[in-house]
């Protein structure tokens, strides 16, 4: 198993981060990436990028823990997460996480759980710059459904 | 000493995303230090909010929790990243 | 929209083709890709190489058909499928697919649904090259399982 | 004539991934090339599989379908990329 976590300031190449990533399999069968784009439209008006505080080691230890889930529910070969904290400017990627497996299934099936544990439960708050001032932005509904999927899979 | 860290947009009522503080006599759990809060910054409700949760020393607590000097006491509204 | 199919006896680097891929976006928020590496290990011995073999058109068409379900069942930014055939050694890139949408369940499922098409149903023939001989391979059971969760879906 | 494509597995049988052949008179619809292919192959029941689908023209079509010189005939074991 080969794990990589990464929660810091530098940028994300997606592409670069996915080569890595490769070079480090020897028999997976399915490589899925997932990678998060700051996107232009905000709720009212043209954002210009993110700020991403975290809570160190608060923010790095539930990373790992939800990694560990991961890896205890998927038989998985290899894994990262890249967070990128502090801003982040429109068209930037803010997260990538990769996973490996012999089965396709169980490299979409974890990519998407950390997905859901990054945007719901991870230790981060995210501010929003626009062009008419900053606003702190709470997961939506629909986050916090995502990832009670997993939950209710639990009991089968 | 204490320090009590203020994420999120609770910052922006603070105006500081950290102080250390001597906690005062009337502290002893968690939930003094909401009301404690609340009064300090006017906050019209917001550390009184529950999903605005306390963690001590990095571990999320309930309210029953106690508190002493020396513990890091944060106030986190709720998270999420990505 | 944005789109491109290739089903070709070309070499596969997932990693340029994810930024070939990034290249093309404006404003998605979540882009997912898949990779399908040749696997060293086969059912009885080491596998050297895999020999697909394709039926033009009908490969196409089918590739296509599936491109246009998946736009019409989500709201999707960009879409890329490459397919190789001919001669693909041990360690090398078979398929690759990435898909970006404002919604990331949404990019998540339609990578997943087109991996399920070009497992299942898309027009190759698939021969495995081992140190003791060549053998063709047809669907596993599996793979047809996967295939069906999206018809029993299309009811909801 | 028509031309007749064996894919996959079915070519190790043939011998031969393409044939062109002129369609004995007896053979109308895509069953009875089943039949004759299972004959001159000696195939072992290969060719009446019903995994083993037909394709017309590139369209795939059942045992009842006519066949015609000038068609491209296809046998196609189960398919799967990826």
């Amino acid at each position: 198993m080969s794990v990589l976590i990464n929660i810091s300031d530098q940028p994300i190449s997606a592409p670069e981060l996915l080569n890595d990533f490769e070079s480090r399999l020897s028999s997976s069968g399915g490589v899925v990436s997932f990678s998060g784009v700051v996107r232009p439209d905000g709720k009212d008006t043209r954002v210009l990028g993110l700020f991403l505080q975290s809570y160190s080691p608060m923010t790095e230890n539930g990373v790992e823990a939800a990694v560990e889930q991961a890896l205890n529910r998927w038989p998985l070969e290899a894994l990262s997460v890249y967070h990128r904290t502090g801003k982040i400017r429109t068209g930037e990627t803010i997260v990538f996480v990769a996973t490996a497996s012999r089965h396709r299934r169980a490299a979409f099936e974890a990519a998407d759980f950390l997905m859901d544990y990054l945007k719901t439960e991870a230790v981060f708050w995210k501010k929003e710059i626009t062009e008419t001032g900053e606003v702190w932005i709470e997961p939506r509904e629909q986050d916090y459904q995502d990832n009670q999927r997993w939950q209710k899979s639990e009991t089968n | 000493m204490a320090d009590i860290l203020y994420f999120g947009r609770l910052s922006d009522i603070t105006r500081k995303p950290t102080e250390s503080i001597d906690l005062p006599s009337d502290i002893s759990h968690a939930r003094d230090l909401r009301s404690w809060a609340e009064a300090r910054f006017q906050a019209a409700g917001v550390f009184l909010e529950p999903t605005v949760r306390i963690a001590v020393n990095g571990e999320i607590v309930d309210d029953a929790h106690p508190l002493a000097n020396a513990n890091e006491i944060a106030f986190m509204p709720p998270v999420g990243g990505g």
